[in-house]
């Protein structure tokens, strides 16, 4: 039997890292992946904690979790192409004309 | 130190090395891969968390429907360039992320469970008592999370259809 | 000398001899110009005319000294402070409803051949209409803030008529001067409003009602009474064109010649008279006041007819003849002779009206032409004009036995009587003048032979029956309205009688029917005298039409320029003040305030750039914000743990 | 313990050795089947020291002997590792699909119970679709690495292809869960086993002598499930109509161009091993998996009434024997599939997934639903 701190530091840890690839990446479907990274450390949480408290609640949310993020990719891929239309480049320093 | 907890840490070691790899390789490719495999890692998690509805839920949806979208995407727009990392941004970034993971794990590692209700009922995350919960309690979030995938199938065609007179990619 | 206790009679036909023509006004405004100019000028006739028709019903059932009233309902009400809309009728209210519909309803009908050719025939009468409800509703008004009500929207559709063919920018400059110089009569008009409702309202009577006004003037000190009464005046003198602020009347004309008979010679002018009739118990309590309206109104009268000797203008000629006749109204008003003020007002609607309008038929016969230098001999050519213009002209004099005899030989005698005898000999004097230059007008216009080219000649021809009926039917007027005020040596008043129980009994202290009629006399042979001037100078030797201004004295050429009152006013008051707006305008506003303004949105730009550097527009630089503002919140909440 | 573990392995043993066997023979059937069809003698050519008998085990050798005996070629400007990682990424999901597909009911072995499926998972199906979506990885990663025109182009298509089909048959599968109410294999297999007229409601009794003797197969409850999961199956194996990923005429060889030896032996096997799952899949869902009409497990009752006992080794064997035929059936119509029919262009490909088949089985799923609903 596990204990419930291995899967939330693991989470933790996971979720760090994705935080880094979304930060430093510079190519937008790398950053996107990294969201899908830390999405499912999240997941991992509900999880471990479903399995804690003995309640289907944790296992439900992550369903949803699952839904949100393959519509947050679907849409954020569609985005990319047609963006990577425009200029042909994926990195999101050359897409910063949205500011002031 | 009993075999679940050994497996456990085989599994965390390969989850954070894989999720390294998404982060720092240089392909694109080989991180959706390096992904892909942390996606089944979680998997191999959820199943031995008794969820197994959810684990092979996790690899249908996401290795199996987004992560190939990605792959898909990938080959589209296939990006010959390699990206060039500017160093000193990467060290902020990683300094910081670093710092949220040490405020982070320490905060998990002293929190106490508590008593554990361990439910180690046969049917607990089966597939009956998840469909259960879903149409029973959760069903109004159920259909708003059909909406809004809808919505998403809508937005995505909108964006991605190629209007006439504009040459797009690939 | 507060008259007697009126029995009020309540009546709500009244509420409709306003409503009427407003109903006339939205139905044009909106379906005017769909339903065509026979259509809308139509309707708008026939709403003055069942107006009329009302007017006369109540006239008819008016009981002596009665008051019918109609509250339609409550306006202001805060406090003790009330104020209705409510209308009320008695025998002054009644004479100015009969001129002002009945004036109104014969203009109205001359309109509609008049402006025949006018693309803004629809316009013009949805602003006659207006007019006609708003002058309604000032002499209905059973307060005094109705009454101001309708003192500013006449004065608003006199803007909006003088200004009428607005493409001609001097017109709208005419229309603008109109209503600046009526806003400084209505600052004082208004003050005075405010200063009567406070001096009452110390005393605890908060009320503009001028029933319960006429209870309650004993409140009011004599002083208080007297600065009331002066603002008051002040604004009559804007509004019925009294030096000082008489400047705009002539400059009306540039209006169509109806408006100029309806609104600038019939009723509006008139509006001062009746008001000051109106609050005449507060004017009987200041002397001194009356006094001033007296020097004032003979100052006028005399003042203008001097001008009028010398104009060429037709239409100038008869502005300033109705601002000499409006002086003399004053000059009765500052006898306290209120009846007598009213009826000069009944008797000139008539005969001016008939005037303006029979110049209005010879300027559409010479399409434009306004110069009497080229006219001439038109005697013949259109005969009606010409024997109702004499007509007038005659009562205007006060030829014997016509309208303007009546009226004015009993003002002159009210100002003999009370022993005003410089005011007498002014007001006789102006008689003289006054015959001198109707006459002198009537013999440049339709005597001696055409002096226009022959284009305009060919083009004579008499007005269509629509205008010259209501000039037969004024001209009638001119002659027979004066006879029910005629003096007590002959069939005597029945005027005198009828507004006797409104103004009390106005005590003219008794003095032989030989005096009087001497009086008369006098003034019939200086009025003589002016015809003769003007027959020998313009009349006998038709050939040499005006001579110029050159070979003229002085006096000529200061009189032919309005004693450069415009030129004095434009150098004393006028051009300091558009200096002062233009330095304001140029100056301050673009530096001082612009400069604070734009100061303040320099400063924050100049503050903004700082931060705008941390916006870099790169995702995950705002991305990285949201980690370090997490990092925060974690560390805190830690702390706190 | 150690007894489990051995039983289980045995049975993952033998279901391997089954799968790609059968997937080396149904080679050697295509070849003929093609020579068939093509009305031509094939595959007579291996022979073993001159002797061109017995063609079936020739070939069964001889093809593994010539693929791994080639060069394997990895081109210069590739990417090695995926290179060589791709053709087992499209092998292993095919393999691992049978891991909860039930080839046998229980089998008593004294006091023991063996349930003759290698892991019963009451996400059975669920699996299958896990493992099946998996597959795409294979050919994308391979035509990704092998860093040729052709073959990219090859991988896009199948990687669309693939995900357009995975949902018409998880859509169509849907009506079949409804109607057995499980996502286990072997439950569904055994529900299977019923007759129909247990299933008829008492409002439609008058059909009991018409259909009531049938068995309460898949294909008889859910017969436009059936069509629909067959064709997307079909889709999913992306061979002839639906082989667009390879589209020799278009794309030379499509996502394996760049493939030889023994890698593209993996694929080959890997396509063959998907043919199989396929059958079995279509087997289980639909035409009863391991249940022989009115074979108990103590042996026959037929719908007239008359009872045929028999031992429970026979019922076993029996049992087994009925899946491996109905799967070698399934097969040979997929090859027979696969010869006689020509390639869909790819636009046609995409409207047949996205533009009918999706709409039935949506069409499905509410018919059965109501259905459900109106029988309770």
């Amino acid at each position: 039997m596990v204990p419930l701190n291995y899967y939330l530091i693991l989470s933790a840890i996971v979720f760090s890292i994705g935080v880094v690839g979304v930060l430093i990446r510079r190519n937008l479907i790398v950053v996107l992946m990294s969201i899908e990274l830390m999405l499912n450390a999240v997941n991992l949480t509900f999880i471990a904690f479903a399995r804690h408290l003995g309640s289907m609640a944790g296992q439900v949310a992550v369903f949803f979790v699952m839904a949100v993020a393959a519509a947050e990719a679907v849409i954020g891929l569609a985005i990319i192409i047609s963006v990577f239309r425009q200029t042909r480049t994926l990195d999101p320093q050359n897409m910063q004309l949205l500011k002031w | 130190m009993n075999a679940a907890t050994v497996i456990f840490l085989i599994l965390a070691t390969l989850l954070v090395i894989s999720s390294l790899m998404v982060v720092f390789l240089r392909r694109v490719v080989h991180c959706a891969m390096a992904l892909v495999t942390a996606l089944l890692l979680i998997a191999i998690l959820f199943i031995s968390l008794q969820a197994p509805m959810v684990g092979v839920l996790q690899v249908m949806v996401y290795a199996g429907a987004i992560m190939v979208l990605f792959l898909f995407v990938i080959m589209f727009l296939n990006p010959g360039v390699l990206e060039q990392p500017s160093v000193a941004w990467w060290g902020l970034a990683v300094v910081l992320s670093v710092l949220l993971g040490a405020f982070l794990v320490p905060l998990f590692s002293q929190y106490e469970p508590g008593d554990n209700p361990v439910t180690s009922t046969e049917l607990f995350g089966s597939p009956d008592v998840l469909a259960k919960s879903l149409f029973g309690e959760f069903v109004l979030p159920f259909e708003i999370a059909s909406v809004l995938l809808l919505v998403a199938i809508i937005g995505a065609v909108v964006l991605a259809k190629r209007e006439h007179g504009s040459d797009g990619a690939a | 000398m507060v008259s007697a206790e009126f029995s009020t009679v309540a009546s709500d036909l009244l509420r409709w001899i306003p409503l009427i023509p407003l109903c006339a006004t939205v139905l044009n405004l909106f379906w005017g110009r769909a339903w065509g100019n026979r259509t809308a000028g139509g309707l708008a006739c026939a709403a003055v005319g069942a107006s009329f028709a009302i007017a006369l019903y109540l006239f008819w059932q008016l009981p002596a000294n009665g008051v019918l009233r109609d509250p339609v309902y409550t306006w202001i009400e805060s406090g003790l402070f009330k104020v209705n809309v409510a209308f009320q009728v008695d025998a002054l209210t009644a004479a100015m409803l009969l001129i002002v519909t009945g004036i109104g309803f014969l203009i109205h009908i001359y309109s509609l051949g008049y402006m025949a050719h006018d693309e803004g025939f629809v316009r013009f009468f949805i602003y006659l209409n207006l007019f006609i409800f708003f002058m309604l509703l000032l002499v209905m008004a059973d307060n005094l803030l109705l009454l101001f009500v309708g003192w500013e929207g006449v004065g608003l559709c006199s803007y909006l008529l003088i200004g009428f063919w607005y493409r001609d920018i001097n017109n709208t400059i005419a229309g603008n001067k109109a209503f600046i110089v009526n806003r400084i009569g209505d600052f004082g008009f208004i003050l005075g409003i405010f200063l009567l409702v406070t001096g009452l309202g110390r005393q605890g009577v908060w009320t503009l009602d001028f029933l319960e006004l006429q209870k309650h003037t004993e409140l009011l000190s004599p002083a208080m009474i007297g600065a009331i009464t002066l603002l008051l005046f002040i604004g009559a003198t804007g509004k019925s064109a009294q030096i000082p602020l008489f400047v705009w009347l002539p400059d009306a004309m540039a209006g169509p010649t109806p408006v100029s008979a309806l609104i600038h010679a019939a009723t509006m002018v008139t509006a001062g008279v009746y008001m000051t009739a109106r609050l005449h118990f507060l004017f009987v309590l200041a002397p001194a006041t009356l006094s001033l309206i007296a020097w004032i109104g003979a100052a006028t009268a005399f003042f203008a007819a001097t001008i009028a000797l010398t104009q060429n203008d037709i239409k100038k000629v008869l502005a300033y003849s109705t601002i000499s006749q409006l002086g003399y109204m004053f000059l009765a008003v500052g006898m306290a002779a209120f009846s007598a003020a009213i009826f000069h007002v009944f008797t000139h609607a008539f005969f001016k009206a008939c005037l303006f309008l029979g110049s209005g038929s010879v300027i559409h016969a010479l399409d434009g032409e306004q110069d009497m230098r080229k006219m001439g001999g038109l005697n013949s050519r259109m005969p009606t004009t010409y024997w109702t213009y004499l007509i007038a002209t005659l009562a205007i004099a006060g030829a014997p036995f016509s309208a303007g005899f009546f009226s004015k030989d009993l003002i002159l005698w009210e100002a003999f009587s009370r022993g005003a005898m410089i005011l007498w000999g002014i007001g006789l004097i102006t008689a003289g003048l006054t015959a001198f230059y109707m006459f002198r007008q009537l013999f440049m216009v339709f005597h001696g032979e055409f002096r226009g080219d022959d284009h305009a000649k060919a083009h004579l021809h008499e007005s269509p029956a629509v205008m010259t009926f209501p000039l037969v039917i004024l001209a009638i007027g001119s002659i027979f309205a004066g006879w029910v005020g005629a003096p007590e040596y002959l069939w005597g008043s029945r005027w005198e009688h009828w507004l006797q129980p409104m103004f009390g009994a106005v005590a003219a202290q008794e003095s032989s029917v030989s005096t009087e009629v001497l009086v008369t006399v006098l003034t019939l042979a200086v009025v003589a005298v002016g015809f003769y001037w003007a027959y020998a100078k313009y009349g006998r030797a038709p050939a040499k039409g005006a001579p110029s201004a050159a070979e003229q004295g002085f006096l000529y050429r200061l009189s032919l320029n309005k004693y450069y009152i415009d030129e004095i006013y434009d150098y004393l008051i006028v051009r300091p003040f558009t200096g002062c707006s233009r330095f304001f305008a140029e100056f301050v506003d673009p530096r001082v305030i612009d400069g604070a303004v734009n100061g303040v949105a320099a400063i924050a730009r100049g503050l903004s750039w700082v931060w705008c550097g941390l916006q870099t527009g790169n995702v995950q630089h705002y991305a990285t914000g949201l980690l370090v503002g997490t990092l925060a919140l974690l560390a805190y909440f830690l702390g706190q743990s | 313990m150690i007894v489990d573990l051995a039983i289980i392995s045995v049975k993952a043993f033998l279901v391997l050795f089954m799968v790609l066997n059968l997937a080396g023979i149904l080679g050697w059937v295509e070849r003929k089947g093609s020579a068939l069809i093509q009305d031509r003698i094939g595959a007579n050519r291996a022979s073993i020291f001159g002797f061109a008998g017995m063609g079936l085990v020739n070939t069964l050798i001889a093809d593994p002997l010539k693929f791994l005996t080639k060069e394997d070629f990895i081109p210069p400007a590739g990417d090695k590792l995926l290179h060589t990682l791709a053709p087992c990424m499209a092998l292993f999901p095919a393999l691992v699909t049978f891991a909860v597909i039930p080839f046998g009911d229980v089998l008593i072995l004294g006091d023991r119970v063996i349930n003759l499926q290698v892991a019963n998972l009451n996400v059975g199906i669920l699996y299958v679709f896990a493992m099946g979506s998996l597959g795409v990885y294979g050919i994308v990663i391979g035509a990704w690495a092998s860093n040729n025109k052709f073959s990219l182009l090859g991988g896009v298509r199948g990687s669309a292809q693939m995900i357009s089909y995975e949902v018409a048959m998880g859509l169509s599968v849907m009506g079949v869960l409804m109607v057995y109410s499980t996502l286990d294999l072997q439950e569904i297999a055994r529900d299977q086993g019923m007759l129909i007229r247990e299933l008829l409601p008492a409002g439609a009794a008058f059909l009991q002598p018409v259909i009531g003797w049938l068995p309460a197969w898949g294909v008889f409850l859910q017969p436009l499930a059936f069509l629909l999961f067959f064709t997307a199956a079909v889709a999913e194996t992306k061979r002839i109509p639906f082989d667009l990923p390879e589209g020799e005429s278009e794309l030379v060889a499509g996502y394996h161009v760049e493939y030889s030896g023994g890698k593209f032996l993996m694929f080959f096997a890997g396509e063959f091993a998907e043919v199989v799952t396929a059958a079995a899949l279509v087997t289980t869902l639909f035409f009863g998996g391991w249940q022989v009409p009115y074979l108990m497990r103590d042996g026959f009752h037929f719908p007239w009434g008359s009872i045929w006992l028999l031992p429970h080794l026979a019922v076993v064997i029996l049992q087994v024997a009925a899946f491996t035929l109905k799967v070698l059936f399934f097969c040979w119509l997929q090859i027979l599939l696969r010869w006689s029919v020509p390639r869909f262009r790819y636009d046609q490909v995409m409207r047949l997934g996205w533009k009918m088949m999706l709409p039935l089985a949506l069409l499905n799923v509410a018919v059965t639903a109501l259905i459900i609903v109106a029988a309770q």
